[in-house]
C-alpha cells in the first residue's frame, strides 16, 4: 500500500521524532510513504491570517504536485499541515472563483482538486486491525522490548485534528468533531489503555506560545492536570505543536503550578512504533524532555 | 359533426382592450364544426351565462367554448351553465384569452391572432370531449385512528361523540401516550394525569370505539371510504378476556429488576407488569426478554421455569403460549396520531441523518438526564414519588442547569427544526424544581425564548421573576464529570464571555422527533414525510390536517412538533373532517380519472411502477370457460387522481386519461397548424 | 419584428397545477412577454409523452416549452419526477437525432413563479427567433430533399 | 452439439416441455426451428452462425407457438436478458419457460456466414461480452469457447455521427430515415416489442404518420428507441433484420448509453432489477432544466 507523505516544516525540526517513528512504522504497517517531490510550505499559522489567496495558492500547490505525481492520498502528520491542506482543498471544491484564481495563480489548469488529505490518526485508525495483530505478534515474540500493554494514556486531540468540521468532515466525516474516537482505537489496538478524560479537545495554547506565556502555561496546566487525575501514566499526541508545548514546556508549566507532572508525551506513531516492537532510540524517544523510560520499564 | 359553440367574453375591457373580441369569434365561426361564435361584454354575468343556455337550446350545440379568463376561475361557473340547460358539463371548457394573452401582451393585432388560435385549440379538443359521470363510491363510515395519545384519544373521542364508530389503535400496552408521563403542564400547571386519565378511561368505556392496545397497524389497504386495514394484536401472553386486573400475577413475579420504560429507565419493574397504575386498559403484559419462565424456554430449558403468575393468577388469565394475532378491520377514513419520541442524544442514531453529542456526556454521566426523565422525577407518581433526586446518589441537587435546544435548531446535528415545547417545558422545569427544592438554583441555557400562545410568556416571565431561574443566552460546549460535580462549559452570549459552572445535575431539552417507524407506516398508507419523517400535511396553511392521500389524516407531533393544545386542537379538526366525510352516503368525485383499454393492453405494468397512488390494479380476463387469458392493468378510479402518468408511461397507449386524452392533446396539436389570420376581420393581418 | 419577419411559433405543454397557474399570475401582474406561445394545458408533467414535443414539430412548431411543478412540488407528489426521466432521455437522445435542443426549453415554473414564466417565454422565443424556422422538419415529408436517390414517389 | 440434441429430446420426451425453440441448419445458413416430436430433436444445431434472438418467439403476440406448450428456448447470454425483459414485464412467468443455454463465443453478424469469426463478420454486440454464460438458464451447455473478435463498425460510425455538427447529423439520419420503407420488420423481430396493438398502428388518434416519409420515419424509430430505453437487450436483431440496412442498433446503443449514463442502469439478466424508465430519484439530474 502506498500513501502521498507531505512531511511540513515541523516533522524535520521541532517534530523530527514525529518523522523518524512515522518512517518506522509505515514499512512495519506494510505501507510505502512517498513524499510529495518539491513540496513547499502549507502556509500555517501566518498566511492565512494575512493572504487568503496566498493561504489557497501554498497549500494547493502541494496538493497539485500530488496530483501529478499520481498521489491520489496524502498523509500530513502535523495537525497545522492538515488543517491548511485541508482546508485549501475544501474552499476550492466550494468557492469556483478561488478554484480558477488559484489555478491561475499557481499557472496549473490542469489541477483538479482531487486529492484527499489524511491525518496520521485517521490513517492509523483505518490501520487498527494492522497494528493489532502486529503488536500481539511482537508481544508473543520477545518479551525484551519496553510493551506499551496496559499503559494507561489519555488520547489528546488539540483543536485542529477534528475541526472545524466542515473542512475536517469533509467530504466524509471520519470521526464525531465533538466527540471523537479514532485516538482511542488506535491506542486499544497497540495494547495500551486510553483513559476518559475531561480536556481531549481542548486549545494547548500554541498559537500564543511567542505572544501569551501566561495562556500557555494555564490551558498546558490543566490538560496535564486533568489526564493525571484521570489516572493517565503518559499523554498521547498527533501534532508537533501539542508536542512542543506539553512535553518541552511541562518542566516550566510544572515550575509555576509548583509541582511535578512528570507525564511523558508520545506521538501516536510512538506509541504505535513501541507497540510493534521498535526500540526508544529508533523512534526518537531519546529527543523528549520528559523521560518516557520510567513508564515504559514497569514490572510487567 | 359536432355543433360547437364559441362565447368569447370581452371581460369588460380586460380583454377587448387588446383582443379584438369580434374578429376572434367571426374567426372561429369558420372552423369546422363550430356552429355558434359570438362575443360578450361579460359571459360570466348571469346574461351572458343565459347566452350559452339559449344557445345550447336554440342551436342544439353540442359542445361549448368560453373564450375569457383561466379556467381556474371560471371554468366551474361555465360547466355549472352548460349542465342547467341538460348538457354534460364536461363538453364545456375554457380558453384563456385574458390571463394568457390580453393582460400580457400589447399589440393588438398578435393578441388577437393568439386569441384565436388558443380558443381553436380548446374547440378541436372539445370537440373530441365525452360525457363524463361523476364517480361515486360508498363510504365505510368509521374510523380508524391509530396512536393512542392525546391526539389519538381526543380524535376518537369526537368522532364517537358525533356517532361514527372509530377503531383505536395503540402499540403500548396502554393509552395515554406521552402525555400520562408528565408531571405538571403548562402553562397552568395543572396536573396532567388528573385531566388526561378521564379521557382514558371515557375512550375505554365508549360503546363506540373499538379499543386495540398493544397492537400495530400491519397493512392498509384501499383508497377513501373503502380502506382494508390489518392490525397485529401482539400477544401479551395474558388472556385479556379472563383477567380482571387485580395484579396478583405482578406481586408473584420475581423479577424486579427491569427498567421501567413509563419510567425512562429511572425506576424497574417487573417482567409481568402494567406500564403505570392508571394503565387503560388495565391488563398486565409479559415482557418476554426478561421473564424467567420465557427465557428458560428461549434456551431451550427441558421443564418449564418459574411460572409462578400463573399460580398466582386466580382467574387463569396466563396465557404464556397466545401468539400474535391479525384482525382486519373496514374503515373510511383514517387519522395518523403517532406522536413523537425524544431526539436521542447519545451516538447511537436512528435515523442516520441526526448526529448525537457526545460532548454532554449523556448515558456516561448519571446526572445529565432529558426532560422526560425529569418530568417522572418531579411528578408524584414517579420512582421518587415526586423528589427531585439525583440518579446517581440520589441527593437532592442544589444546582441544577437547563440546556436547551439540544438537536433543536442545530443543522450540525442533522435537525434545522424548533422542537417549539422546549422553551415551555423548560420554564415549567426551573419551577417545579423551585417549588421542590426552596434553597435550589436553576440555570438556562437558551438560544431565544420562544413563548408564543395564550399564557406563555406571562409563564415563562414568571419562571424568571418569580421562582428566580437565571436564564443566560448562549450554548454549552461540553460537559464534563469532575468528582461528584458536573462542570458546564457555556458562554454567555449577551456578556461577550465564556461561563464555566458547577451543577449538581443537567437536564437536556432534547428534540421531538417522531416515532422510530413513522416512515414504514407512512409507506403502508402512502402519505408523503419530511426528510425527519414527520407526516407531510396536504397543504402547510389550508389542509393542515389532510394528508396528500384522500381519506387521511394527520393530527399531533406526528406532523411537526406540537404541545397538547395544538394536537388536541389537530385532533378536533382531524375529527370534524372525518365527520364531514361521513356525513355522506356515497363520496362524489371528479370523473378525471384514468381509464384502461382491456382489449389491447398487454399487461406489461409500466403504468402501476408509475403511478403515485398505486391506483392501479392488476385484472385477470378470463374466458368463458374460466381460463385466464391475460392479466392487464384496471385502475380503481377511487384512488385515481388523474395525473396521466400512466398515460405517457404505457407503450401501447391502452390507458386513457379522461378529459385529456391523447385524441383531445392530439386535436389541440394538430391546431397549431390553423393560424386562424386568414379570414378577413378588422383585425386584418399584418 | 425582426427584419426576416420571422414569428417563431412555440408550442408549450404545462401542468395544471404549477406552470399553468404562474403563467395565470404573469397574467394577473400585467407581465409583458412576448406572442409567440400556445399554451396546451395538461394536469401534469407526468402526462407529458415526448412524442407529444415531435407532433408539435411537425405540426409547425418552431420550438417547444415543457413546463411544470418543481421537484418535490407535484399536485400528484410524483408526476414531475417521472417526466424529469422522460425528458433526460428525450433531451440527450434528440441531439443525437440532429434536433437542436436549444428549441426545446424544460423548466420548473411554480405557482408564484409569473416572472420566470415570462422570462422562459421571451427567451424561448428569442432563442428560437435566432434559430430560424424549423421547416426542415416538416419538410422531411417532401422525399428526395436529402438527395436520396428514390424521389418522386 | 450432442448434449443439445440430448437434454432436447429428453425434455420432450419427459413432457417437461412441449416444444424445443432453436436453431437448425436451413439451406442459407441456420434458421429457427420449433420442435414438438422428440426425433426431431436431432435437427436442432448451436454454431457460430446462431445470431437470431429467438426470445421473440416467447412474446404473446405468438400466439400460435405459445398454443404449442410450454416451451424450451435455446439461449445465448444476450437472449437471455431478452428472456429477462418479458419475465420483468408479466410477459411470462419464469416457471412457464424451461431456458437451455449454450455458453458462447461469439455469433456472426449474418446466419449465412460460414467459417471461423474475423472483426470483419463477427456480430457487433460480441466483442467484449461480459455475458457469454447465460446466467437464468435452467440448463447450461458446452465449454466456454475462447472469446470472439471484436468489430469496430459500430462504434466507428457511433463516433463518427457524434463529431458531426448538429445540422450535420440531423442530415444523415434524414437521408438515413428517407431509405426506410416502414416494413416493420425491425419491430417484428424485436423481443421487447410486445405490444398486442403497436402504437404506430393507433389511428385515433395517430400518434406516428403512417406514410414511409422520412418524418413519419423518424417518428417510428425515435419511438422505438424512447420505448426502449432501459429495456433493449441490445440484440441488434432491428439492425440485421433492416432491410433498407439501416443502423438501427445505433439509435438503442445511443439509448442505452444515456440510461447508463443517466441512471447508473445497465440491461441485465436479472429479472429481478427494475428497470430505472418507472422509477425515479428525488436527486435525479436535471441541469438542462431551467
Amino acid at each position: 500500500m502506498k500513501i502521498g507523505y507531505y512531511p511540513g516544516c515541523s516533522l524535520s525540526s521541532t517534530g523530527r521524532e514525529y518523522n523518524e517513528s512515522l518512517q518506522v512504522i509505515a514499512p512495519l504497517l506494510g505501507v510505502t510513504l512517498q513524499e510529495i517531490e518539491d513540496w513547499n510550505c502549507c502556509g500555517a499559522s501566518s498566511a492565512h491570517a494575512t493572504n487568503r489567496q496566498l493561504s489557497l495558492a501554498l497549500a494547493a500547490r502541494n496538493l497539485a504536485l500530488a496530483e501529478t505525481q499520481a498521489i491520489p492520498e496524502v498523509l500530513a502528520p502535523c495537525a497545522a499541515c492538515y488543517n491548511r491542506l485541508a482546508s485549501a482543498r475544501h474552499a476550492l471544491a466550494k468557492d469556483t472563483r478561488a478554484f480558477e484564481k488559484t489555478r491561475e495563480v499557481l499557472e496549473r489548469p490542469e489541477f483538479s482538486n482531487s486529492v484527499r488529505v489524511k491525518t496520521s490518526v485517521e490513517w492509523l485508525r483505518d490501520l487498527a486491525p494492522v497494528i493489532q495483530k502486529k503488536a500481539e505478534e511482537t508481544a508473543s515474540r520477545s518479551a525484551t522490548s519496553p510493551s506499551v500493554k496496559g499503559l494507561k494514556v489519555a488520547c489528546y486531540y488539540g483543536c485542529l485534528l477534528v475541526r472545524p468540521p466542515e473542512v475536517t468532515q469533509w467530504p466524509t466525516q471520519w470521526d464525531d468533531p465533538e466527540d471523537p474516537s479514532s485516538m482511542e482505537t488506535v491506542v486499544r489496538a497497540t495494547g495500551a489503555e486510553p483513559v476518559r478524560w475531561n480536556r481531549r479537545l481542548d486549545c494547548c495554547g500554541a498559537g500564543f506560545s511567542l505572544s501569551r506565556l501566561d495562556s500557555v502555561a494555564r490551558l498546558g496546566r490543566e490538560i496535564l492536570q486533568e489526564a493525571k487525575k484521570a489516572g493517565a501514566q503518559a499523554l498521547v499526541v498527533a501534532c508537533p505543536l501539542c508536542h512542543v508545548n506539553l512535553d518541552f514546556r511541562q518542566q516550566a508549566i510544572a515550575r509555576k503550578a509548583g509541582g511535578e507532572f512528570d507525564l511523558p508525551v508520545f506521538y501516536i506513531t510512538e506509541l504505535v512504533g513501541l507497540a510493534l516492537g521498535a526500540s526508544q532510540a529508533q523512534l526518537g524517544l531519546n529527543r523528549h524532555y520528559v523521560r518516557t523510560d520510567s513508564v515504559l520499564e514497569r514490572s510487567p | 359533426m359536432s355543433r360547437i359553440g364559441v362565447f368569447v367574453c370581452h371581460c369588460g375591457e380586460n380583454i377587448a382592450r387588446t383582443v379584438d373580441c369580434a374578429a376572434v369569434a367571426k374567426r372561429l365561426a369558420e372552423l369546422p364544426g363550430v356552429a355558434h361564435s359570438v362575443d360578450y361584454k361579460y359571459m360570466c354575468s348571469d346574461p351572458g351565462q343565459a347566452l350559452i343556455k339559449q344557445a345550447i337550446a336554440e342551436k342544439g350545440l353540442t359542445g361549448v367554448v368560453v373564450a375569457a379568463c383561466s379556467p381556474h376561475m371560471h371554468e366551474k361557473t361555465f360547466r355549472r351553465a352548460v349542465s342547467g340547460a341538460g348538457m354534460n358539463p364536461h363538453f364545456c371548457e375554457m380558453a384563456n384569452i385574458r390571463e394568457h394573452c390580453s393582460w400580457i401582451h400589447e399589440d393588438r393585432v398578435k393578441a388577437t391572432d393568439k386569441a384565436t388560435q388558443l380558443a381553436s385549440f380548446i374547440v378541436e379538443k372539445v370537440k373530441r370531449n365525452r360525457p363524463l359521470q361523476p364517480i361515486h363510491i360508498p363510504i365505510e363510515r368509521r374510523a380508524l385512528v391509530i396512536g393512542g395519545g392525546i391526539a389519538g384519544i381526543q380524535a376518537s373521542l369526537d368522532i364517537a361523540d358525533g356517532n361514527r364508530e372509530v377503531v383505536l389503535v395503540e402499540k403500548e400496552p396502554s393509552i395515554g401516550g406521552h402525555m400520562s408521563q408528565l408531571s405538571e403542564t403548562f402553562p397552568t400547571l395543572d396536573c396532567s394525569q388528573c385531566i388526561l386519565t378521564p379521557r382514558m378511561v371515557e375512550t375505554y368505556q365508549h360503546e363506540r370505539i373499538r379499543l386495540h392496545t398493544y397492537s400495530e397497524v400491519e397493512s392498509v389497504e384501499g383508497y377513501i371510504g373503502n380502506f382494508t386495514v390489518r392490525i397485529r394484536k401482539k400477544s401479551r401472553s395474558i388472556d385479556e378476556e379472563k383477567c380482571n386486573g387485580c395484579g396478583a400475577c405482578i406481586q408473584a413475579c420475581p423479577n424486579r429488576k427491569s427498567p421501567n420504560e413509563f419510567d425512562t429507565g429511572l425506576g424497574k419493574r417487573t417482567s409481568v407488569y402494567v406500564p403505570f397504575p392508571q394503565a387503560v386498559p388495565n391488563i398486565p403484559v409479559i415482557d418476554r426478554a426478561s421473564c424467567l419462565f420465557f427465557r428458560g424456554r428461549a434456551k431451550g430449558a427441558k421443564k418449564d421455569v418459574c411460572k409462578k403468575c400463573e399460580a398466582a393468577c386466580g382467574k387463569g388469565a396466563i396465557a404464556f403460549d397466545r401468539e400474535d394475532r391479525i384482525i382486519e378491520e373496514k374503515v373510511g377514513a383514517i387519522i395518523i396520531a403517532t406522536g413523537y419520541q425524544l431526539y436521542s442524544i447519545g451516538k447511537e442514531q436512528a435515523n442516520p441523518a441526526f448526529k448525537g453529542y457526545g460532548e454532554y456526556g449523556y448515558g456516561t454521566i448519571p446526572d445529565v438526564i432529558d426532560g422526560l426523565q425529569f418530568e417522572r422525577l418531579a411528578s408524584a407518581s414517579g420512582p421518587t414519588a415526586g423528589k427531585i433526586l439525583r440518579p446517581s446518589d440520589g441527593k437532592e441537587p442544589k444546582r441544577i442547569v437547563f440546556l436547551q435546544c439540544i438537536g433543536s435548531r442545530d443543522p450540525a446535528k442533522g435537525i434545522q427544526f424548533c422542537s417549539k415545547i422546549c422553551c415551555m417545558y423548560v420554564a415549567k422545569h426551573t419551577m417545579l424544581y423551585k417549588h421542590k427544592v426552596h434553597g435550589g438554583q436553576a440555570t438556562v441555557f437558551f438560544m431565544d425564548v420562544r413563548a408564543a400562545g395564550k399564557g406563555y410568556d406571562e409563564f415563562s416571565r414568571r419562571a424568571i421573576e418569580e421562582d428566580g431561574a437565571r436564564y443566560i443566552r448562549g450554548r454549552v460546549s461540553k460537559l464534563e464529570r469532575d468528582g461528584e460535580v458536573i462542570k458546564v462549559y457555556g458562554y454567555d452570549t449577551l456578556n461577550g464571555a465564556p461561563v464555566v459552572m458547577d451543577a449538581d445535575m443537567v437536564v437536556l431539552a432534547t428534540a421531538m422527533v417522531p416515532q422510530t417507524g413513522i416512515s414504514t407506516l407512512a409507506q403502508k398508507l402512502s402519505v408523503s414525510y419530511d426528510r425527519y419523517g414527520f407526516i407531510n400535511e396536504a397543504h402547510p396553511k389550508l389542509r393542515p390536517v389532510e394528508t396528500n392521500t384522500a381519506g387521511i389524516f394527520v393530527a399531533g407531533a406526528c406532523q411537526a412538533p406540537r404541545d397538547i393544545p395544538d394536537s388536541v386542537s389537530m385532533a378536533s379538526a382531524a375529527a370534524a373532517k372525518v365527520l364531514g366525510l361521513f356525513s355522506n352516503e356515497k363520496l362524489e368525485r371528479e370523473p378525471s380519472v384514468a381509464v384502461v383499454n382491456r382489449e389491447l393492453c398487454t399487461g406489461c405494468f409500466h403504468c402501476q411502477r408509475v403511478c403515485p397512488y398505486g391506483a392501479i390494479d392488476r385484472f385477470e380476463v378470463k374466458d368463458r370457460k374460466g381460463a385466464l387469458l391475460k392479466t392487464v392493468a384496471e385502475v380503481n378510479k377511487g384512488i385515481c387522481q388523474g395525473c396521466g402518468t400512466c398515460q405517457a408511461a404505457c407503450p401501447s397507449k391502452s390507458v386513457e386519461l379522461e378529459g385529456f386524452t391523447d385524441e383531445q392533446v392530439f386535436a389541440e396539436i394538430n391546431a397549431l397548424e390553423w393560424t386562424g389570420q386568414g379570414v378577413s376581420d378588422e383585425g386584418g393581418r399584418r | 419584428m425582426t427584419s426576416t419577419g420571422f414569428e417563431p411559433k412555440i408550442a408549450a405543454f404545462v401542468c395544471n397545477w404549477c406552470t399553468y397557474t404562474g403563467a395565470d399570475l404573469a397574467g394577473t401582474s400585467r407581465i409583458q412577454m412576448a406572442t409567440n406561445v400556445r399554451i396546451i394545458r395538461l394536469p401534469c408533467t407526468g402526462r407529458i409523452d415526448p412524442l407529444f414535443i415531435i407532433k408539435a414539430f411537425e405540426r409547425g412548431a418552431d420550438g417547444v416549452i415543457v413546463s411544470g411543478c418543481h421537484p418535490a412540488d407535484c399536485h400528484y407528489t410524483a408526476g414531475n419526477y417521472h417526466a424529469r426521466r422522460r425528458f433526460t432521455l428525450f433531451n440527450d437522445f434528440i441531439e443525437f437525432l440532429g434536433i437542436d435542443s436549444r428549441r426545446i426549453t424544460f423548466s420548473w415554473v411554480s405557482a408564484s413563479e409569473g416572472q420566470k414564466w415570462a422570462d422562459i417565454v421571451n427567451d424561448t422565443t428569442a432563442r428560437v427567433r435566432e434559430l430560424g424556422p424549423f421547416s426542415g422538419y416538416r419538410d422531411l415529408v417532401r422525399s428526395g430533399l436529402t438527395g436520396g436517390q428514390d424521389a418522386g414517389t | 452439439m450432442r448434449e443439445l440434441k440430448d437434454l432436447a429430446r429428453r425434455l420432450l420426451e419427459e413432457g417437461a416441455v412441449k416444444v424445443v425453440i432453436g436453431y437448425e441448419e436451413g439451406p442459407v445458413g441456420v434458421r429457427p426451428v420449433f420442435v414438438t416430436r422428440p426425433a426431431d430433436a436431432e435437427k436442432l444445431v448451436f454454431n457460430s452462425k446462431c445470431v437470431q434472438n429467438l426470445a421473440a418467439y416467447l412474446s404473446r403476440r405468438r400466439g400460435h407457438i405459445a398454443r404449442l406448450g410450454k416451451p424450451a428456448i435455446v439461449v445465448k447470454g444476450c437472449d437471455a436478458r431478452a428472456v429477462a425483459g418479458l419475465i420483468r414485464e408479466s410477459q411470462l412467468k419464469r416457471e412457464d419457460v424451461v431456458m437451455i443455454g449454450i455458453r458462447c463465443g461469439g455469433v456472426s453478424l449474418q446466419p449465412s456466414e460460414e467459417g471461423p469469426l474475423t472483426p470483419a463478420t463477427v456480430a457487433d454486440r460480441c466483442g467484449g461480452c461480459e455475458s457469454r454464460e447465460p446466467k437464468l438458464a435452467d440448463h447450461l451447455l458446452g465449454a466456454l469457447p475462447p472469446a470472439p473478435p471484436k468489430a469496430t463498425r459500430m462504434s466507428e460510425l457511433m463516433a463518427q455521427i457524434e463529431k458531426m455538427p448538429v445540422a450535420e447529423r440531423f442530415r444523415f439520419w434524414a437521408e438515413q430515415f428517407e431509405r426506410c420503407v416502414r416494413c416493420n420488420a425491425c419491430r417484428e423481430v424485436c423481443p421487447m416489442c410486445f405490444c398486442e396493438r403497436c402504437i404506430q398502428d393507433k389511428s385515433q388518434p395517430q400518434w406516428i404518420e403512417t406514410s414511409p416519409h422520412a418524418r413519419g420515419n423518424l417518428s417510428w424509430h425515435f419511438t422505438h428507441a424512447m420505448h426502449l430505453a432501459g429495456r433493449c437487450s441490445s440484440c441488434d436483431e432491428c439492425q440485421r433484420a433492416c432491410p433498407a440496412g439501416l443502423p438501427l442498433g445505433l439509435l438503442n446503443r445511443k439509448m442505452a448509453e444515456i440510461v447508463r449514463n443517466r441512471f447508473e442502469y445497465q440491461v441485465s439478466d436479472d429479472p429481478t432489477v427494475p428497470s430505472p424508465i418507472g422509477a425515479f430519484k428525488q436527486q435525479d439530474p436535471q441541469e438542462f432544466i431551467k
